[in-house]
């Protein structure tokens, strides 16, 4: 199989809750336009784009047609592809698989969300809305409570029964949530490309008000508008037009099913059950050679909506037993100078441009490994190998892709 | 690069289709499943093809994945024409991840969603959508008088096109507009809507899904006797803005189309290609899509129309499904367009087989007046 | 970084305009659970294959890839599989009566519902717990002939 | 699957609507001001020269960024027309009470068509090359309809 590696990341130069100064394209074009410069790349080199938001937060159907210009993609193959919270990621993957299937050697996947421009609440509502209609017609008494069926956890949804559910069965503690919260925030204080900069003690989360019990405030993500572009190329094109290179040495996807929202025929897994995080996990670790994640793998940028589910991703992806993420938290492994720096960027639970928020899992692991990074938050020890995580649909989509700084052998 | 063939395909089509969109995809792709002989677990990946606008709520796949058999397995979406889909599934199994791919795009045109209103959506929400004046059949509209303008052709020409497609969807099972020995006369008296655009030259609303299952060389012939093999791919895109393009010809299906045929060594597709499926939404795209393929000579619409040079029986057959206006069932519409050249390359075409056909072309397209095309070569011949 | 947007555009309006969509949904299941709910019975579908009982019920096994159509009843107590306490609304307003929601694996089911537990103080609630259906006195054959939950 | 369940669908509808606001972009945002003063402006490619209206950042051709802004028009020519029998209403179509044409147009100055109605002509004699004029709104809106539509000119 043919070898790929990210040659460049581009972003917006600001991930903010309202872009009020430029449009849809025009936003996307400043990240685009990063991911040349930033690599000394022109259209020219370009061989094909993939595309990759989430249309109903814009309203906006196939938006990459009216994007083309804005793309730099006029004349050029183009792909829209789409799965929800980790569009970002299969976006990448796309790109991934125009190089790695020999069709073409350098490739340009734009990634991005503008929720100003929509109502991110009836966005996500809006998944479900035709089963939850079913519901209330058969007497679901929606926010209200009474009787089978209502979704609860408030603005939350189910991630409240996620968080709990792994609370019980990881023996961490709420506490532990804020502690999480607080590491994450503070990083992101550090990072020029996150939303949410400001350094954040666990007294500041704890005294954020609940949403629903053991979420709070604190431990939910923003709504961001911005854009995310990574180039790809092969192995041999590399060696001709890049000053630098983090391999993708490792991907997959895996899908369960709509664990937390088929009302209608019945909620099979435990929202905290996760297991296509495993599948998937393991699937990318054989591909990349990984034996060990937990002694091989030097970094993680998962994706966490809610900052519970940091901690519940480092046990599905293998990277410490079951429980055991609460307990490396307490000894500090998991910040920026520990162990294993998990999301030393913020993660999405400090930036969320939705359609780009799984795509900066892989742009992040890629810096660090090249060395990159601008701001404060870079890994001090060399990373050799990341791992990085998509998540969304229904809770039942997850994304991993496993960067390193060589490429894979035979 | 590695072989990649189709090994199945199964499509089901309505003017109202009548159960759930997920009870309708499990059954087509159990049907698929069984008529192969294999089972989900078979599947190394899944691709769907679905749109959000089109089914009506966010993340369109959300619940496509079980009733295709996707459950606790490797599942991506694609948000465009089935085409693309299908093209993607083929580049991962390419890579040498996967043995086997899925493909399904499935769209419900005629009962969930109003497809006019849909393409309304893809405006520039900032001027074109505030403005009011582009839609669906305004822009083809002028996208069809740009090619009668250009090239001398008249609207008993685009007549002619449409009724032998009504002609042809007759013998096509899965069609939902048709006429067995329709006329220019009938088309000529439906009603205009934009000149020269007449209600008989338009796609109808449809229902439906589209299955295939793709699979690299050593598992294809496992599968089947008869793989058609995929012998190139190719897509481009144009410009989004209508007045800074020249709506008479399609710039992106022709270097969609050198694209695939260069991939797949055709030097001279005209003489070379058997059958042509292509995605035209109205009748007159069809000349401006074949010509851009080289099918045709630029500008040959009245020429081809009146001499029956795309029938079944002619020497270059253009959609013997009844194309576009038979059945366009958006997401799948570029998908069912392959299925469809599978069927004529499996020889299982009924009464619509264009007899000895071994190498067939495959169009889907996205956008106003056809932005965005891609092109497929299949052949009976692995090559 | 020293970037600085540029000045403020305005707005123009658009539209999803969801209320013209017409959806074709499995009511089966539906249907199946809220006629048996007017006997104070929950009502699902067994896959005769791997066994799972789902609670709707859908029309095939998404397991086992199968129909199924086996008709059981599962009992109307269960255990609380995971809970959350709702102290602010959808809009993230607080409010005033906590509410203890649930996620419920009625015994002999597989799946699970979601509920309201009364009956007991939120900070006792536990995972593992097992409670007990209280159905209003006339069901009318709706998802509200269920009231709540309370512990057994 | 069984006769039973089989039977029963259900059609369901949601009675609501996603709204959305979308920001317009500096460059609509200073089209609209002109036309306000009754100015279409667009920009000009340093690439290819190519006058773009409507005016938007990015050239496709030359991947150039636009930033040289030029006043075109208000008179054109009609390079492409369609005459309309319908109307679209929410996807649905309806038809017109009267005939109506809708033109690309090419306005003095510019490089790319702008799509409009033009006024004041009889359908049946309407003809591509034909002279036109835009008509302002007076007073303006202070909105993309202030370019009202087009007229013959002359």
């Amino acid at each position: 199989m043919r070898n790929v590696g990210i040659i460049s990341v581009g972003y917006t130069p600001v991930f903010v809750s309202k872009r009020k100064d430029v449009n849809i394209p025009e936003m996307i074009n400043e990240a685009v336009d990063a991911a040349f410069r930033n690599a000394n790349l022109t259209p020219d080199d370009i061989d094909a784009i993939t595309f990759g938001n989430m249309q109903t937060f814009e309203g906006v159907n196939l938006p990459h047609l009216w994007a083309t210009e804005y793309c730099k993609a006029l004349d050029k193959p183009y792909i829209r592809i789409s799965t929800g919270g980790t569009t970002g990621m299969s976006t990448l993957q796309a790109a991934y698989y125009h190089v790695a299937s020999g069709m073409h050697d350098v490739v340009m996947a734009v990634t991005w969300e503008k929720q100003s421009e929509g109502d991110s609440q009836v966005g996500l509502s809006g998944i479900v809305m035709p089963e939850a209609m079913t519901m209330v017609q058969h007497g679901m008494d929606l926010f209200g409570g009474k009787g089978m069926g209502f979704g609860g956890g408030g603005s939350t949804g189910a991630a409240a029964y996620q968080a709990m559910s792994y609370l019980h069965h990881s023996g961490a503690s709420p506490e532990h949530i804020d502690k999480m919260a607080s590491l994450e925030r503070s990083n992101a204080a550090l990072n020029p490309y996150a939303h949410l900069r400001k350094k954040t003690t666990v007294e500041d989360v704890q005294a954020t008000p609940f949403i629903a019990w053991p979420l709070r405030f604190g431990h939910t993500c923003p709504t961001s508008d911005g854009a995310t572009v990574a180039i790809l190329a092969s192995e041999d094109k590399v060696e001709k037009i890049a000053d630098a290179v983090a391999w993708i040495n490792g991907v997959a996807c895996c899908t369960t099913d709509p664990a937390t929202g088929n009302f209608i025929e019945g909620q099979i897994t435990d929202p905290a059950e996760q297991e296509g995080a495993k599948i998937a996990a393991a699937k990318a670790y054989a591909m990349a050679g990984i034996k060990d994640p937990k002694k091989e793998i030097d970094m993680a940028e998962l994706y966490n909506g809610f900052a519970h589910q940091s901690l519940m991703w480092l046990e599905k992806l293998g990277l410490c037993d079951e429980g055991q993420a609460h307990v490396m938290l307490d000894r500090g492994a998991l910040n920026i100078d520990g162990e294993l720096p998990t999301n030393a960027s913020g993660g999405v639970f400090s930036t969320n441009a939705i359609g780009a928020s799984a795509m900066n899992r892989p742009t992040e692991c890629a810096l660090q490994i090249m060395r990159k990074i601008e701001g404060g938050h870079q890994i001090p020890k060399k990373i050799k190998n990341a791992v990085s995580h998509g998540w969304g649909g229904m809770f039942q989509y997850v994304t991993v892709t496993v960067l390193g700084d060589e490429p894979r052998h035979g | 690069m590695r072989k990649i063939a189709i090994v199945a395909q199964a499509q089901i089509m309505s003017g109202s289709i009548g159960v759930p969109r997920e009870r309708m995809l499990f059954d087509l792709v159990k049907g698929l499943y069984d008529n192969v002989g294999i089972t989900r677990h078979d599947i190394g990946t899944f691709v769907l093809c679905s749109n959000d606008f089109e089914v009506g709520h966010t993340i369109a796949n959300v619940f496509e994945d079980t009733p295709v058999g996707a459950y606790m397995k490797d599942e991506t979406h694609v948000e465009a024409d089935g085409m693309w889909a299908a093209s993607y599934a083929a580049m991962r199994l390419m890579s040498g991840n996967y043995d086997t791919a899925l493909v399904v795009g499935n769209s419900a045109g005629a009962t969930t969603f109003r497809p006019y209103l849909v393409m309304d959506y893809q405006l520039n929400p900032t001027y074109d959508r505030q403005m009011g004046l582009l839609n669906e059949l305004s822009t083809a509209a002028l996208q069809a008088k740009a090619y009668l303008d250009k090239y001398g052709a008249s609207e008993d020409d685009l007549n002619e096109i449409a009724a032998r497609l009504l002609r042809n969807a007759a013998m096509n099972p899965n069609a939902v507009q048709s006429k067995a020995g329709a006329t220019a006369g009938d088309v000529l008296a439906s009603e205009y809507l934009y000149e020269p655009l007449r209600q008989l030259q338009c796609y109808p609303r449809t229902d439906g899904a589209c299955a295939m299952i793709l699979a690299s060389e050593e598992r294809a012939k496992e599968l089947t006797d008869k793989p058609v093999w995929i012998k190139g791919m190719g897509n481009s895109v144009e410009s989004y803005y209508l007045g800074e393009r020249d709506l008479a010809s399609s710039r992106s299906t022709k270097m969609a189309a050198e694209r695939a045929f260069k991939m797949a060594g055709l030097s001279d597709p005209a003489k070379q290609v058997d059958v042509a499926e292509v995605g035209a939404k109205f009748a007159h795209q069809e000349p401006i899509l074949t010509e851009a393929i080289g099918l045709f000579a630029e500008g040959s619409a009245a020429k081809v129309a009146q001499s029956g040079a795309a029938d079944i029986g002619g020497p270059m057959p253009v959609c013997p499904s009844g194309g576009g206006i038979g059945a366009y069932c958006f997401s799948a519409a570029g998908l069912v367009r392959i299925a469809d050249c599978v069927r004529q390359l499996q020889g299982l075409a009924g009464d619509a087989q264009v007899s000895g056909a071994k190498t067939a072309v495959a169009h889907g397209q996205d956008g106003f007046c056809a932005q965005h095309n891609a092109v497929m070569v299949l052949s009976t011949e692995e090559g | 970084m020293t970037f600085e947007m540029g000045e403020e555009t305005r707005q123009v309006p658009g539209m999803w305009d969801v209320s013209t969509y017409e959806y074709i949904i499995n009511g089966g299941g539906m249907k199946l659970l809220v006629d048996a709910m007017k006997e104070k019975k929950i009502r699902g579908i067994k896959c005769h294959q791997c066994g799972t009982v789902y609670v709707p019920g859908p029309t095939f096994c998404r397991k086992c890839f199968i129909d199924i159509d086996d008709v059981v009843d599962v009992k109307d107590t269960g255990v609380v599989m995971s809970y959350c306490v709702e102290m602010a609304d959808v809009r993230g307003n607080p409010i005033e009566d906590f509410r203890l929601a649930a996620m419920i694996k009625l015994d002999g089911a597989d799946t699970w519902v979601t509920g309201t537990i009364t009956g007991i103080d939120w900070k006792d609630a536990k995972i593992g717990m097992k409670v007990k259906t209280l159905w209003v006195d006339e069901p009318v054959g709706s998802l509200s002939d269920i009231d709540r939950f309370e512990p057994l | 699957m069984s006769a039973q369940q089989e039977r029963i669908v259900a059609n369901v509808v949601v009675p609501l609507d996603f709204p959305y606001n979308y920001r317009v972009g500096p460059y609509i945002e200073r089209y609209i001001k002109g036309l306000g003063e009754k100015k279409i402006l667009g920009v000009k490619c340093p690439g290819d020269a190519s006058v773009i209206v409507p005016p938007r950042k990015i050239c496709g051709k030359c991947n150039a960024e636009m930033s040289e802004w030029v006043e075109v028009g208000p008179e054109g020519t009609i390079e492409n027309y369609t005459i309309g029998h319908v109307n679209l209403n929410l996807g649905l179509v309806e038809k017109a009470d009267t005939e109506y044409v809708l033109a690309l147009i090419k306005l003095d100055g510019a490089t790319s068509l702008i799509p409009a109605v033009v006024k004041g002509v009889a359908p049946t004699d309407v003809e591509k090359g034909m002279k036109v004029k835009a008509v302002f709104k007076d007073p303006a809106e202070d909105s993309l309809a202030d370019l009202s539509h087009f007229e013959l000119a002359g």
